[in-house]
């Protein structure tokens, strides 16, 4: 039987399974200064972040997890994005990330590579897979707030 | 093309067009429901039953004199006696109208349950329970301070009987389990079970959710004490649930949702209450609902459940023969289809479920990636989900074909890793 | 034929139109259909919406990927935001659909009042309850060893707010009310309630089955904490109810029913609700009714309620004065339509409202007969049952002059003893 | 307006208002030696009946009640039909009467002016009013024989 092509070239781009199979930044920071989890208990997908804040910075970050291709992808982008950047830069990003998939906006500069999952915002149940992650990371960034103005690291 | 060793027997063709959903596209391509054992769909019989009921019967039943009111209530209650027929039941006193089979086991859990269970005593399900039937008995044993206890399945996908005969003790004072599981497609022994409920004198549920769509169904050989299932998952409405009680169970029974036609007497401090079943159905119903699922009920008498059952089991052979191709693909469930429905689990090395669906659902091929509402049992299976394809009376073994070849499409993306050069 | 003071101001011709129902012939007349305070006709646009969704959406909805099942649940949901706007809430989050306003009381009295209403507690009702307002709050009682207290009604059919005053005390935790008299069409001052109820910090549930469908409401000035009311009796399909709880009410609430669609984690041992609303709504819920009570919901706004209101106003008005003209005829409840809604209630000297009922059937007028659901009403009226007549918005004045007629023949037929020269 | 003739000959018969009007046998026996007692919750109609039993015989009947004219009309001719007459004939009178209404029977003669009834047949909600008194009659009957079983009037 012949298949015809599916319309997927905006979902599943090469970057995004290239993530979703060989994630970066997996795994737990031992010296972390932030931890942050979630979960979809729709689909079962679970995000856990560490960050290693230092000063108003990221110096480190990691992730945990398990889920489809989009949730995953997403977070190892994420990672790779944010690390060596300061909070609000993060806050930043998370924020246009968020317009890209919610509100439909057109990817901004910053986002960089995350702008291969904006496909993502036609696709309205797998909208929540890719933005697990960054709920999880706002969470994070929270916390990390909190201790900066306890005076904290 | 794989060959059947059976051939289907129903003539999907002319069945086919009675569903008017069957024939649209979805994203360019012709729409493959596979998605059976969430919700079928419904053939114009039912939809017109609706249009008829509210072009000329509607009225509120039960309490009017006037003529709309009289019908309504006839063809109501009309529908008791076939979805009592349906389970080979005879007294349509038995039967209750509820929501869904949800509603219908929460029913039991609550107006039988608070009544007879106490502290210590002990609630027995499976490790392949909906949540539907697991939820119910936690809150009635957190209510209680009773105990949950669940019976296992073996790697073969079958419940181990052995483990059941441990989990019932002489404090079990309930057993409720699946008829056939929505994952894994298994039968469970129904007969068996019950006779082990019953030497301690346990009472027994049967989740029917999965088999009333699918199999001839006869109460008094399953020797159960409860039967739940849902109008919608077999051609009827959304919105009408079944529950049957064995004989003169009901009438032992306090009321569940206190109002409107479920009582006899209402005084400032005491009411008393109408006779089973109207006793059990508080308010005004889901009337149309209810007539429609009449409808759907002929349509299935009129094909006969023992051909439903044949033809399903024929596509299933078919479609699980036909999945090996997949590469990668492997079945959850039991292998021997006389054993087990429509409901074909799977998994793919590499991907996850939910990619599966989307990569079909581009090709117009709708299954259902998730849970199941069955977490205990993706505990068991070690896995957060599965992807499940589920037949119904009007899916063909070239419907499965076209499932096999957006399959290997996914795989492809996947291995590939790139969409745009994937076909 | 009676003058009306005031126009009624739909154009009834039009809205007719859209209901098949109304066309059709009773006993060889045309239908005169006055039981709207049972149910409702359906426009064509909401069965419509009904055939629309099958033969074009159908899916279970929230856990599926495929397309069908994306629409499907869009659909749903959309619908939550316009039953808010109906009862002039802004949080769709705080709408749970349930089967009717019987379940969405029933609902409250379980999940909140399980965990609120201890021994000793009061509930305040009111003696022109229904009994969907009356049973869930005595089996709440029963559990809990509380005390249910009614606030009584004046000769003129008012509820007596001295007596609600008197009734209500420390003790009180809910006062559970009807909005509007389905049996006397009183209309009661739920913000005077609420005040009174409030001082006391006690909760205030808003029985609004008989309001939904005809007044514009707003649950921020009626300053209500719970608002039930039913589909069926607003154009829309049977099988659907809401309920409407303040914010921040529901979350505070532990679930009523247990299964799909409810929970964030089960494990074997206890489980995990998901957010409000769906934790209230377990199983697969009336999908196709809720999307076609969303067009009801339309259908009742393009004509806006401040009309639906006026037209009905000035029916009533037409028809309680041209019902003087039936020889022992009188009414029950408010004479005044700005304190009524549309049900109007009335007895006939020496002739029982069944026997009415039938007559009436005879010119194919239908009107309802009995205790109406309200046994506690009937025994303050001291009458066992009531003739009942109820508008809306596809009645004309003409219909109410031929139940005046049909009226003026069943005291003819049984004042001469002999219905073959009753003419 | 005209009205034309409705479709009650058939319900409405001169007999049944009559006694709808001037119920025959009401009240209560005070020499009773059965009574019972049935209602009808759907639509509220109440009926009692006091039953003297001589031997094998009704010797007296009366009946209180209230509700339509169908309840009401229904047990006062039942009163007035089986007034002297033996319980085995009173059962077979309410055999015949339950025939008439439910199955739509031929009304058999041994119902007398009871056969002014049959119409009710033909309006399936009116039905149980009519067959109210005559369940009521059926478990008087029942005590009556068990009574006689044990010896006693
Ligand atoms: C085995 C089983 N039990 C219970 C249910 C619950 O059915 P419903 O959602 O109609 O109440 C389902 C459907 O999802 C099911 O598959
Ligand atoms: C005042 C009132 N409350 C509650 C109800 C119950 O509504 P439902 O039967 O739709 O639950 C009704 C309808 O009969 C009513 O009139």
């Amino acid at each position: 039987m012949a298949m015809p092509e599916p319309p997927f070239d905006d979902l599943y781009r090469e970057v995004i399974l290239d993530h979703a199979k060989k994630p970066r930044n997996r795994g737990r920071l031992a010296d972390r200064t932030q931890h942050a989890e979630g979960m979809n208990p729709v689909c079962g997908d679970e995000i856990a972040l560490d960050l290693r804040v230092a000063g108003d910075r990221i110096a480190d970050i990691a992730f945990e997890g398990q889920g489809c291709s989009i949730s995953q992808s997403s977070a190892s982008m994420l990672t790779e994005r944010l690390k060596g950047t300061t909070i609000d830069e993060a806050a930043r990003v998370a924020a246009s990330f968020k317009a890209m998939l919610i509100a439909g906006a057109t990817p901004a500069p910053e986002l960089g590579d995350l702008e291969a999952l904006h496909g993502v915002a036609k696709f309205a149940v797998r909208v929540k897979c890719a933005l697990l992650c960054w709920n999880v990371l706002q969470e994070g960034l929270e916390q990390a707030r909190r201790q900066l103005a306890r005076g904290g690291t | 093309m794989k060959m059947s060793t059976r051939m289907a027997l129903l003539d999907v063709e002319r069945i086919r067009e009675d569903f008017p959903i069957l024939s649209q596209q979805v994203n360019g391509r012709p729409l493959v429901y596979l998605d059976n054992a969430a919700t079928t769909q419904k053939p114009r019989q039912v939809i017109d039953a609706l249009v008829r009921y509210y072009e000329t019967s509607n009225a509120n039943i039960h309490r009017g004199i006037h003529t709309l009111a009289v019908r309504a209530t006839e063809q109501y209650e009309a529908v008791r006696g076939k979805a009592a027929r349906h389970i080979g039941a005879n007294n349509e006193r038995d039967i209750v109208f509820t929501r869904n089979a949800t509603e219908s086991i929460n029913l039991v859990a609550r107006a039988w349950g608070d009544a007879n269970i106490g502290e210590g005593d002990e609630i027995v399900l499976t490790l392949m329970e909906h949540h539907s039937n697991i939820v119910p008995w936690q809150l009635l044993a957190r209510r209680k301070g009773a105990v949950v206890r669940y019976a296992g399945i073996t790697p073969g996908g079958y419940l181990d009987m052995d483990s059941l005969r441990e989990a019932v003790g002489p404090r079990t004072k309930m057993v409720s389990v699946v008829h056939a599981s929505n994952v894994l497609g298994t039968i469970n022994p129904i007969a068996e079970v019950a006779e082990i409920a019953h030497a301690v004198g346990a009472l027994v549920l049967v989740d029917g959710a999965q088999s009333a769509p699918h199999l001839p169904l006869d109460v008094t050989e399953l020797d159960c004490d409860f039967f739940a299932f849902s109008s919608h998952k077999m051609l009827g409405p959304t919105g009408v649930g079944v529950l049957w009680a064995r004989e003169g169970l009901l009438d032992t029974m306090d009321p569940f949702l206190g109002g409107g036609e479920m009582i006899s007497l209402v005084r400032p401090d005491h009411s008393t209450w109408a006779d089973v079943p109207h006793k059990f159905e508080a308010g005004t119903p889901n009337i149309a609902g209810v007539i429609a699922f009449g409808a759907a009920l002929d349509y299935l008498r009129d094909i006969g459940m023992s051909d439903v059952r044949a033809h399903e089991a024929a596509i299933t052979a078919y479609a699980m023969d036909a999945l090996k191709d997949v590469p990668g693909l492997s079945l959850h469930g039991p292998t021997d289809v006389r054993d087990r429905g429509g409901a074909v689990s799977f998994a793919i090395d590499g991907i996850h479920p939910h990619d599966v669906s989307t990569i079909v659902d581009g090709y117009g091929v709708a299954i259902r990636a998730g849970h199941h509402c069955a977490q205990l049992l993706m505990r068991c299976l070690n896995v957060p989900a599965t992807s499940r394809a589920s037949f119904y009376i009007y899916n063909s073994q070239a419907e499965v074909d076209v499932l096999v070849e957006a399959l290997k499409q996914a795989v492809e993306v996947f291995s590939r890793g790139d969409a745009r050069t994937a076909v």
